[in-house]
């Protein structure tokens, strides 16, 4: 038993630790890439949702330091985001704090938040810590919807004076000015995603992120160690609010101000399924996660007619509006496939064994 | 034919492969036990007969009294007259005693009455209506044998009957077996790592190491040999 | 129809300034990015792109389909009438502002609308209507809330819908007449708020007094822990702040538990939401404030141009959509341009007098400078005996029992807190 | 048998700390009853309706989380379907609404046995976040579909004559047909009581629940147990349904609104208990009746006006489910090591 599970330990690290040059180059070619594929015209055909993708992907990965490293379950992880929204957008339209102050004290703010609430529940069962962070969640949307003091604007949110001055944006694009340079928002982003992810990969593969996947693999032998299980789980717990909250105060920017859906329950639902939809095992697992929930809600929402098989040569074309109202039915359909064909890999392991197969094949091998 | 066959038996884990050609016979009547270090495959043997979802069996037979076991779904084979004790007892915690009995019973093809029992185990008698879990390791094992022996059958699968109990209650259940064996007339295949236990009931032995069966001897010459049990079982 | 591209509209913006038209004042983050809309060249019809923002999934569902044919409508009598061709893009807004925000971001940099109109709930109003301001693109919206034309009032956002306010104040009075003490329920969202406030003063500074009110979640079914507050208070009337479907579950509940001597007060009703009901229960509510109903004078055939066209018999979003769409283009025609700025000088202090004017029940309509509030008429109405309800050739339960011209009850400029 | 009961019943769970918990929770109820009694006695009422409702839909979820370690997210769309059946049959069909409360819950029935063939039974053996993620896949697609089918517009069937009148409680006056959702709902309690309780089927559920393997092992077949509880989870949120959707109507919203809800019920009550589903969902029901009460009379004894927080109601299932888990972690009768 005791070793099996060392065994296992030391194979998920494998499967975790990559190159040490391959993370860092793979997070430049995401950013680097990323938006010239999506604003391909057989893409989605416009560059400016990129700018979302990374965003999302930060906060997805930050999630995943609680759900694939240290086997946490939040169904409240749009809590940590949105108090970092909601303090960038509080402190510009409310206290006409600068942005490059207010930024870090919301990440600071969300940080403690975690921290206080994680010493009073990470020791729980997975389904009780699991439905706990769902009620804390719960409690930030009824504040934020009972607007203490106007601050936070029920449920119209905060949209006006949330903009910092050095924003420009005109018919949808955004660009960030800064002492005569003028640089395009998703630049800004991608800077801000790669450092971002970076400091998380670090984290990830130091001591203590393994100290973390130990404990996720065998939490008795972990604490048999002589690990204090509750203390990683806190710090993991106060480490992904911060970094949420980082794709929050972005979010803030990109989203312009803040609203309840930043807090609320459907958008943690949403992180939980993009993370296990990419593949919670992998560094890289909640990025495809992002892209393959996002690519697929737009494209499905505005896909209205199938022209088979080229738009220059149409031989068929097919109505699909009518049926597309109703997107969300396909993409349940996608999760049933996904979870039936994967249930633990997701989407980055499936290709994975489609593409060892694939390559086997090629080489000739039989399997 | 034996009673029970195994033949050239591959299974393992996902992790690789634990049992390599294991072959054991059984023969009506018998008390065969499967001797073993702790991670030499005896569980797995043993849970690859009755056919649970791990291991994975991958290559070999299981036989029983003409029956494919291999083919039979695990929760028919009680049916043919094979039980399962198995290891760290698992009786049902939340369960009374007596539910526990009834549960098998009702199961089987043709039970024996669940009074018969309590007549069999006067401890049980006097605990009926008390949860498993409430009751000590020797109760819960005779419990376990109790829950098996109801359902009749031919050939009872003991997995470490005597782990964790004190001495007194292993006498106990090393004359529960040599009863039911000899008036019961039901045949076992016991494994266990305590020699001793063996030694008082079996009239054959199977040594298992690393997945491989490396010898069958006699309850005499196992006594005897101390460079035998000392290589493979470490005593 | 050719579906206008980004690169499209800037080739076209191109040829534009070669021409010598409209000079491309670029906003701050101008080049190539297009400075807002299409302008008029001297031959052909002119070519509009229209982005429309409506719900069809979420909450407000319901709604949806209604924007559309509305809209589809408006477009059809445009093209008619005037030498325009206009697209319709539609987007689904999800009832959720920052995927609302979304679909606008995509509409205005990759389909190239030349202006949006839609969105039903105020956070989502107020949400695409910021961007939309800050992005220099015209928006006409559908949100009740006095907000939207008060602190948070944009440059380029005008609202359709006649606000809270000027509902309250004409159903506060008939309230008042009708029975002294009401319990106020209001939902429990920045509409729900909005209208408890002002549906208070409205019943207060008419003699009348509130005796209770909660707070309801949103959405809810369960009333029946409010029906009990109410039934064990001194009121013997109810206003009903709930927008849709959840007012008819308060009302059949209230029913069910025998709560039927009470008078119903309803603002801002939406007879839709009742067309799922039995008749007995809608036939409860007996003063409500509407923007529109299908029962006023004068509407022509409109009523059944909606009914053929689509899934929903004709109520208020059909009107309001109608209105916004005609409104807006034609003020695009009448300026010769789809910019911001142009279409803002177009429409503030415009009166309305096409046929959205008419299917009012031709009362004045104008946009007020100030706020960028279309003042309309407010109807007062209840609703008819179950036995009276028509159902075909499509559904009318409600009548109207007065028309208050929307000066009237139009709040002040000076108390808006709109500064435009 | 009486350990049994006693350990279900959790009577050897009383501590000083709960007491004192109960003490305060009764004296606070008390100043409300002194401020209001005839309000107190229409919202006890109102949150046991409320509360029965809950244990309705928690019912089913609890069984199918408790035996098969599923996190159903579908079984708010199976609670929908129920009522949307009953829109099927009555208003479309014009069938009575006896019929429909026989015939709805078992057309359910048969899609959750779908569900459970074709996707869930595949994913046992895996992570419950695999489950609840093809749940949630599941739910959607019912959602979507019932959006295709009846429409977004809300939609109501006419209550039955007998049902459609308020009842006479001598304190206070109910809906019939609530009343009469509280009667079904008691009857299905008992009937899930006895059948896992007295019976031999139950007694092989309860073995499943705590060793799966072992149970196999004595010869139960315990994959076909599991297809049978589904569909009898299924049929519960079916009759769920069907009495919501009789009461208040129906829309594709309805069984989002509901499930989460229902799992901090679950939670509350204790994860493999149905007994603490039962108790939880009433707790809940009365605590979301009660607080917003219990609030205002505060506010009028001390003078302090903020005490009446508006809109509270909606978040006291999750302040009750902190407090609950805060004291007890695994919940009012939560087993040991179960989904822990």
């Amino acid at each position: 038993m005791s070793r099996d599970a060392t065994a296992g330990v030391l194979e998920r690290l494998g499967a975790v630790e990559l190159g040490v040059w391959q993370v860092p180059l793979g997070l430049l070619a995401v950013a680097v890439l990323l938006r010239p594929v999506v604003s391909h015209d057989l893409m989605l055909g416009y560059p400016q949702v990129a700018t979302s993708f990374l965003i999302w992907m930060i906060i997805v990965a930050s999630f995943n330091l609680l759900m694939g490293y240290t086997g946490l379950i939040s169904f409240g992880h749009a809590m940590f985001m949105g108090i970092g929204t909601y303090s960038v957008a509080i402190a510009l339209s409310s206290f006409a704090v600068p942005f490059l102050v207010a930024a870090p004290l919301g990440i600071l703010l969300s940080a403690g938040v975690a921290y206080l609430v994680g010493r009073l529940i990470a020791h729980k069962g997975e389904i009780y810590f699991a439905m706990l962070t769902l009620a804390f969640a719960k409690s930030a949307h009824f504040v934020a919807n009972y607007n203490p003091g106007g601050l936070t604007g029920g449920t119209t949110g905060l949209a006006d004076g949330t903009m910092p001055a050095w924003i420009e944006t005109s018919r949808g694009f955004t660009y960030v000015a800064l002492g005569g340079f003028r640089i395009d928002w998703y630049w800004a982003v991608a800077a801000v995603f790669v450092v971002g992810m970076l400091l998380l990969w670090q984290l990830v593969r130091s001591p203590f992120g393994r100290t973390l996947v130990a404990v996720r693999e065998n939490e008795a032998l972990a604490r048999a160690m002589g690990v204090d299980v509750r203390r990683y789980k806190v710090w993991a717990f106060t480490f992904a609010a911060a970094f949420a909250a980082l794709g929050g105060v972005l979010l803030e920017i990109n989203n312009q101000g803040a609203t309840l859906s930043e807090l609320s329950i459907v958008t943690s639902g949403n992180i939980i399924i993009m993370a296990v939809l990419g593949g919670a095992n992998y560094f890289f697992g909640p990025l495809a996660g992002v892209f393959v929930w996002m690519f697929v809600e737009e494209y499905l929402a505005d896909f209205h007619t199938l022209v088979l098989p080229l738009t220059e040569v149409p031989l068929a074309r097919i109505e699909l509006a009518g049926v597309l109202v109703y997107w969300q039915f396909f993409l349940g359909l996608l999760f049933v496939v996904a979870v039936l064909v994967s249930p633990r890999e997701g989407i980055l392991g499936l290709l994975k064994t489609v593409l060892g197969r694939l390559s086997a094949r090629i080489r000739g091998e039989s399997e | 034919m034996s009673l029970l066959e195994v033949r050239d038996l591959d299974a393992g884990y996902e992790t690789g492969q634990v049992l390599f050609g294991v072959d054991i016979d059984v023969e009506r009547d018998e008390v065969v036990s499967l001797l073993g270090r702790n991670g030499a495959g005896k569980t797995t043997t043993m849970r690859s007969i009755v056919g649970a979802d791990e291991p994975t069996v991958r290559g070999g037979s299981v036989t029983f009294d003409g029956h494919d076991l291999l083919a039979t779904k695990t929760h028919d084979i009680p049916r043919l007259g094979l039980s399962l004790v198995p290891e760290a007892r698992r009786c049902f915690g939340d369960l009374t005693v007596t539910e526990n009995i009834r549960l098998a019973a009702n199961h089987a093809e043709d039970p024996r009455s669940i009074e018969a029992m309590f007549e069999r185990f006067p401890e049980l008698d006097d605990m009926r209506d008390r949860a498993a879990k409430n009751m000590s390791g020797g109760e819960q094992q005779m419990l376990a044998i109790a829950r098996s022996l109801v359902t009749n059958p031919q050939m009872i699968l003991l997995d470490e009957p005597c782990e964790g109990l004190a001495p007194y209650i292993v006498r106990r259940i090393e004359d529960i077996i040599q009863e039911i064996s000899e008036n019961e007339g039901v045949t076992i295949l016991l494994v266990e790592q305590n020699v001793a236990v063996a030694l008082a009931t079996a009239d054959r032995h199977y040594l298992i190491d690393e997945g491989h069966i490396v010898d069958e001897v006699t309850t005499e010459r196992l006594r005897e040999d101390e460079e035998l049990r000392q290589r493979y079982l470490g005593v | 129809m050719p579906k206008i591209t980004r690169r499209r509209a800037l080739e076209g913006l191109g040829a534009a300034g070669i021409a010598g038209l409209a000079g491309c004042s670029s906003g701050p983050g101008g080049e190539g990015s297009g400075s807002g809309g299409t302008t008029t060249g001297s031959t052909g019809p002119m070519e509009i792109t229209l982005g429309l923002f409506t719900p069809n999934s979420g909450a407000f569902a319901p709604w949806g389909p209604s924007l559309e044919t509305g809209t589809r409508l408006a477009i059809q009598d445009l093209e008619n009438e005037l030498d325009v061709s206009v697209g319709l893009e539609v987007y689904d807004t999800k009832t959720d502002p920052s995927g609302a925000l979304d679909a606008m971001k995509r509409a205005v940099t990759a389909d190239g609308i030349d202006f949006a109109q839609g969105g039903i709930n105020s956070s989502v109003c107020t949400k695409i209507g910021t961007w939309a301001s800050d992005n220099n693109v015209s928006y006409i919206g559908q949100g009740a809330s006095d907000s939207l034309r008060g602190e948070a009032c944009q440059p380029f956002m005008y609202m359709v819908y006649q606000t809270n306010h000027m509902m309250a104040t004409t159903i506060g009075r008939e309230m008042a007449d009708t029975t002294d003490n009401w319990y106020v329920l209001y939902a429990d969202y920045v509409w729900g708020h909005n209208a408890e406030q002002v549906v208070t003063s409205a019943v207060e500074e008419n003699g009348a007094t509130v005796v209770g009110k909660d707070a309801t979640p949103f959405p809810n079914d369960d009333y029946t822990q409010y029906i009990n507050n109410v039934a064990n208070s001194d009121a013997d009337g109810v206003a009903l702040l709930i927008p849709g479907p959840d007012a008819s579950r308060a009302v059949k509940q209230m029913r069910n538990q025998g709560l039927t001597d009470i008078t119903i007060g309803a603002q801002m009703l939406e007879d839709m939401v009742f067309w799922g009901l039995d008749h007995e229960a809608a036939a409860m509510v007996d003063i409500a404030s509407m923007g529109w109903v299908n029962t006023i004078d004068g509407v022509g055939d409109f009523n059944d141009r909606v009914a053929e066209a689509g899934e929903l018999d004709p109520f208020v979003r059909h009107a309001k959509s109608y209105t916004s769409a005609d409104q807006h283009v034609r003020a695009a025609v009448r300026a010769g341009s789809t910019r911001a700025e142009d279409i803002r000088e177009e429409l503030e202090g415009h009166e309305v007098q096409s046929a959205a004017k008419d299917i009012h029940g031709g009362g004045e309509m104008y946009w007020r400078a100030c706020d960028h509030e279309l003042v309309s008429p407010v109807f007062s109405a209840t609703a008819r005996e179950a036995s009276a309800m028509q159902d075909d050739p499509y559904k009318q339960w409600f009548d109207v029992t007065d028309t208050t011209p929307g000066d009237d009850v139009v709040r002040s400029c000076e108390e808006t807190g709109c500064t435009l | 048998m009486s350990t049994s009961s006693s350990r279900t019943l959790g009577l050897d769970r009383l501590s000083a700390g709960g007491a004192a918990v109960w003490g305060a929770i009764a004296l606070l109820l008390l100043v409300a009853l002194a401020v209001e009694p005839g309000l107190f006695v229409d919202q006890f009422v109102g949150g046991l309706v409320y509360g029965m409702t809950l244990v309705l839909i928690a019912l089913g979820l609890s069984i199918i989380l408790g035996l098969l370690g599923i996190v159903n997210f579908a079984h708010g769309a199976l609670f929908m379907l129920g009522a949307y059946f009953t829109y099927q049959l009555m208003a479309l069909w014009g069938l009575p609404f006896w019929v429909a409360l026989v015939v709805a819950p078992l057309l359910v029935g048969l899609v959750g046995v779908l569900m459970e063939r074709l996707v869930l039974q595949w994913l046992y053996d895996e992570p419950p976040l695999a489950g609840l993620l093809a749940a949630f896949g599941i739910a959607l697609m019912i959602q979507e579909a019932t959006r295709a089918i009846w429409g977004d517009t809300p939609l109501s069937v006419a209550t039955p004559a007998v049902l459609a009148q308020s009842a006479d409680l001598a304190v206070t006056t109910v809906a019939r047909i609530r009343l009469f959702s509280v009667v079904v709902a008691a009857l299905v309690v008992l009937g899930v009581y006895l059948l896992i309780e007295r019976t031999d089927f139950g007694l092989s559920v309860r073995a499943g629940v705590q060793d799966r393997e072992m149970a196999g092992f004595l010869g139960i077949d315990m994959p076909r147990r599991f297809v049978l509880m589904f569909f009898l989870g299924a049929v519960i949120a079916g009759i769920g349904g069907v009495l919501q959707g009789t009461a208040v109507g129906m829309s594709p919203t309805m069984g989002q609104q509901y499930i989460i809800i229902t799992f901090v019920v679950v939670v509350v009550g204790g994860i493999g208990s149905l007994f603490g589903s039962v108790v939880a969902g009433l707790l809940i029901g009365e605590a979301v009746f009660l607080t917003p009460l219990v609030l205002r009379s505060l506010a009028d004894v001390t003078g302090v006006g903020a005490l009446a927080v508006p809109g509270i109601g909606g978040l006291v299932p999750y302040l009750v489910m902190i407090l609950v888990l805060l004291v007890r972690p695994r919940g009012l009768y939560g087993q040991e090591g179960f989904m822990e």
